[in-house]
């Protein structure tokens, strides 16, 4: 199974990757932008029988080691 | 040689290579801010090292959307000659004045360490100071410097001889899975290609930093010297 | 929490109650929630130095040669040919625990603050570094975050990091050290302090926005570490090298006119230490309404805008009719330039939020009254002599062993992360010379650098050690043929409350100033960082051995004469000095 | 309305994040994983009146800027 690992940065954390792209935009011409945020993802194959367990397995992953929760939230999704 | 160093937010390495191009050409180049919306007249416009826009997004990408990139589009259609090191390769092919993309190190770390490169075509404006497969130090200063491309843009480059630089071992042996000569990653060791006409060249290490004798060292001199014996109008 | 103001909430932000009462007399009343925030930072050990400053003072800060000594931003010394070195060294140690890449990436941004807001380009970047035991769990993670914070924040903003040092010791498990230097080079005429002037004249505000980051920060940085760490962790900054470097262009795009009367980076307790510094030393009064900070979150309070520890932020006096070219200068950065106050007659800093006055304190007793404290010590026993030393294992493994122990082994893995090259002036990198070499550009000279100490020294013996630090300092610059000019120090020391660290403090600052005084080394800048210590499960407290670490600059006239350690063939090796 | 935007390193581009972390994850006990692939996530609020312009401007910025067409893949979806 495939679950995804989305990771932000928590609110209230600064952002500057997010407020570079929401710059950048601006200046492409895509104006009345509201707040741009930037995270990652990670999509990851995991031996698990169900998506409740896959779930699971991917938080763990995340605390582990995908996200830094001093700085960031994590939520987990499957996607096949 | 009239030269021009673009400058872009987050560029850092402009005043290594003004620098360079002072001590080798005897000219001061022009500082060009990346809002101009016109380019002086120029033998060469210098794209330089740095994090334009902090690189926050991809290095490279927002810069090449800046307004000062549409006249240097412009200025390479019209024959001009464009180098770009660093950041500034990272830049020209965002912008795809240069083919592939330049990803994350092999490693996931910065690399600041000496390279060797080897030369490939020693037949452009870039490389004519140098001979065919001549090698040289250059130290390289990177996140992003793992040179990718689909194999048919690879065996285009290769084939039309617009491999300028590879990475290479101190006797000059090429091996893209030697991560101590190739330690981005790149691939077939990639570290600059040129454009079709020639005219276009970019590069992850810095030249720039390898031409005083003051400070110990000039193997970068004969790309600076190359520049100008054949921009000299 | 409850925001009440009595004694408690004092005694949360750090106040002892003598501390608090002083408060209440200097005021006349009970303070306001933001004014009792302002006290709280302001006499915290962080900014008021309370418990080092009676030993700083006896230290040597006096040369010819020096232009500015402890007080402003940074050092500064004259390097020759009308230019000057500033340099200073600070401190990141409790952030870069809690999380290692920004702790020390903001680090090395505070770092760089303190020597452009005098008017210098940074030139080169040092950093000393302490890291726990590397079999103990947590210090990989560490090790990991913090070179590369350091290596992405100054590789970014286009700094070279061209030296520093690095030592392992499980006294530094739950403490690390980051110590960041910053040297930097200006014109001797074109030098810029933080004394205000000019009743009238405009307080302007530039930079990143203010957020909710790092609000105590500087109370925090001066509180015990224990097993609640990790609740304090919202307070985390992250940093922004990018608007970093804009603020660098933008500053000396600035100081190349003559708009700027005084200017402050807001470093620990942002807008409160700026503007209370840059009035009370000015002898003026201070008026800001912060309803034009420039803010990155709603709803923010006046308590915490004055609290935040957000980066990437100065603070600036100008000349009122410069104040339109100087916005047209930020502007063209991109970063953000509000007036948000000006100086007045009053002697008192007055702050206003929403049409109300959120403090009104007087700066004089806020600055004399700091408390100062004469802490009882005890000095630290010493060691007995060591007699002959047992070799169990022949000296071909004895070398073999030292060559890969933690603290000699190759250091290559760290500065090739870190851009050493960038600025086309390094002539001496690391793992190359004694000291690193940076050629100061449009001249011939080089400025010598180096940090240096060794905390199993200090420990054995506080007041030696320290003095060898110094020695060492000044050894690795002489033997790059350069002259040594000055120091700057970061004194990293436990809980001062208690006696025997509080001997350690005071016999490593005698030995240090000893050490100087005799090199003709004056110290010219430095930080203290205490309470460096771990609240262990068990309940224990271990202390960080004492790491008095020292930042030496020398110069030398022509870099092509400059001496490094590689040794090229056909050499004699000569042993100078006694066996 | 808000929309995210992920972007992944095209199939047969050398992924050495995913790499990293998938040896990272491996290390720290979590066997038997599959592929492991990182991407980046921006999420944006546009000014769209409903969730198919939305997702129209979603799409036009990851092509202008977002995404490097030559390496990366993109798709968009709206989040609220
Ligand atoms: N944290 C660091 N950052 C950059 N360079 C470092 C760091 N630690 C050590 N170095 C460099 O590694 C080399 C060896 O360091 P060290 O063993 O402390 O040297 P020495 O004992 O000669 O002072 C020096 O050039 C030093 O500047």
């Amino acid at each position: 199974m495939k679950v995804r690992v989305n990771v932000m940065l928590k609110e209230g954390v600064l952002d500057p990757q997010g407020k570079a792209i929401g710059h950048a935009l601006d200046v492409l011409g895509f104006h009345g932008l509201g707040e741009v945020r930037a995270g990652k993802l990670i999509e990851i194959e995991v031996p698990a029988q169900n998506e409740e367990a896959a779930v699971e397995q991917g938080e763990a992953m995340a605390r582990e080691l995908l996200a830094n929760l001093v700085i960031e939230d994590f939520t987990v999704e499957v996607v096949s | 040689m009239k030269a021009g160093i673009v400058v872009f937010p987050g560029t850092n390495r402009e005043r290594d290579m003004a620098q360079a191009l002072r001590l080798v050409s005897g000219h001061e180049p022009q500082m060009i801010w990346h809002r101009e919306t016109s380019l002086p007249s120029l033998d060469l416009v210098v794209l330089p090292g740095g994090f334009s826009f902090g690189d926050y997004l991809r290095s490279g990408a927002m810069g090449a959307h800046s307004p000062i990139m549409r006249e240097v589009k412009a200025f390479a259609e019209r024959g001009g000659h464009v180098l770009g090191v660093c950041n500034g390769f990272q830049i020209l092919t965002e912008a795809q004045l240069l083919p592939g993309a330049l990803l994350r190190n092999a490693s996931m770390r910065f690399l600041s360490q000496d390279c060797f490169l080897k030369v490939e075509n020693a037949g452009t404006a870039f490389t004519r100071g140098w001979s065919e497969g001549a090698l040289f130090r250059a130290p390289m200063a990177h996140g992003d410097g793992n040179y990718n491309a689909t194999t048919d843009v690879l065996d285009r480059l290769e084939g039309e001889g617009r491999v300028a630089f590879r990475y290479a071992d101190a006797r000059g042996n090429v091996s893209a899975t030697d991560r101590r000569s190739n330690p981005n990653g790149s691939l077939r060791a990639i570290a600059g290609v040129l454009s079709e006409n020639n005219r276009v060249c970019g590069l992850m290490p810095h030249p720039e930093n390898l031409v005083d004798p003051d400070l110990g060292a000039t193997d970068g001199v004969p790309l600076f010297k190359s520049l100008v014996e054949s921009l000299v109008a | 929490m409850s925001m009440t103001v009595d004694a408690a909430l004092a005694a949360r932000f750090g106040l002892t109650t003598e501390e608090y009462g002083k408060v209440l007399a200097i005021m006349g009343r009970t303070p306001t929630l933001t004014e009792l925030g302002i006290f709280s930072v302001m006499w915290s050990e962080h900014c008021s130095y309370k418990s080092s400053r009676v030993h700083l003072r006896t230290l040597p800060t006096k040369a010819p040669w020096v232009i500015h000594g402890p007080g402003e931003n940074a050092g500064v010394v004259d390097i020759g040919e009308g230019l000057a070195a500033i340099f200073k060294m600070e401190s990141h140690n409790h952030p870069s625990f809690i999380e290692p890449y920004q702790g020390a990436a903001t680090g090395v941004g505070g770092i760089l603050r303190d020597v452009f807001t005098m008017g210098a380009r940074p030139v080169a970047n040092l950093n000393a570094l302490r890291f726990g035991d590397p079999a103990h769990a947590g210090t990989r993670r560490v090790v990991d975050g913090v070179v590369r914070g350091v290596g992405g924040y100054g590789n970014c903003v286009g700094v070279p990091t061209v030296g520093g040092e690095v030592n392992f010791h499980r006294a530094y498990d739950g403490n690390p050290l980051v110590n960041a230097m910053t040297v930097g080079v200006a014109r001797q005429d074109r030098i810029f302090l933080s004394a205000a002037a000019g009743v009238g004249n405009p307080v302007i505000y530039v930079g990143s926005k203010t957020g909710r980051d790092g609000i105590h920060g500087a109370t925090m940085s001066s509180a015990e570490f224990d097993e609640n760490a990790a609740s304090k962790r919202p307070t985390v900054q992250v940093g922004d090298p990018f608007t970093e470097k804009l603020l660098i262009e933008a500053c000396l795009e600035l100081m190349a006119t003559d708009a700027i009367v005084a200017i402050q980076d807001m470093g620990a307790a942002g807008l409160t230490s700026s503007a209370v510094e840059m009035a009370g030393k000015g002898g003026v009064g201070i008026e800001m309404n912060l309803d034009h900070v420039p803010q990155r979150e709603t709803g923010m309070t006046a308590y915490e805008m004055m609290l935040s520890e957000s980066q990437e932020r100065m603070l600036m006096v100008l000349k009122p009719e410069r104040t339109e070219a100087a916005r047209a200068i930020f502007e063209k950065w991109e970063l953000d330039f509000a007036i948000v106050g000006h100086l007045t007659d009053t002697a008192r800093i007055t702050i206003v939020h929403n049409g109300e006055v959120e403090a009104d304190i007087p700066l004089a007793p806020l600055a004399d009254e700091a408390p100062v404290y004469h802490r009882p010590f005890v000095h630290t026993p010493k060691p007995a002599r060591l007699g002959a030393v047992a070799d169990p294992e022949g000296i071909e493994h004895a070398l073999l062993h030292l060559l890969a122990c933690p603290d000699l082994a190759s250091r290559a893995w760290i500065w090739n992360q870190y851009d050493s090259g960038v600025g086309g002036q390094t002539a001496r990198r690391p793992g190359t010379a004694d000291a690193a070499i940076v050629r100061v550009e449009g001249t011939r000279r080089g400025l010598a650098i180096t940090t240096d100490c060794t905390p199993r020294y200090c420990q054995a013996d506080p007041h030696d050690g320290a003095m060898q630090a110094v020695a060492e300092a000044w050894r690795n610059i002489t033997a790059t043929g350069a002259r040594p000019l000055a120091v700057t120090d970061n004194l990293n020391f436990g809980n001062p409350e208690k006696p025997e660290i509080m001997g350690q403090f005071a016999d490593a600052v005698k030995g240090m100033g000893e050490a100087c005084w005799a090199l003709d080394f004056p110290v010219v800048s430095g930080n203290v960082s205490l309470y460096n210590e771990t609240k262990h499960p068990n309940g224990l407290r271990q202390s960080i051995l004492p790491t008095p670490a020292i930042g030496g600059l020398g110069v030398i006239e022509d870099v092509t004469k400059a001496i490094g350690y590689g040794m090229p063939d056909g050499c004699d090796l000569v042993l100078i000095g006694e066996i």
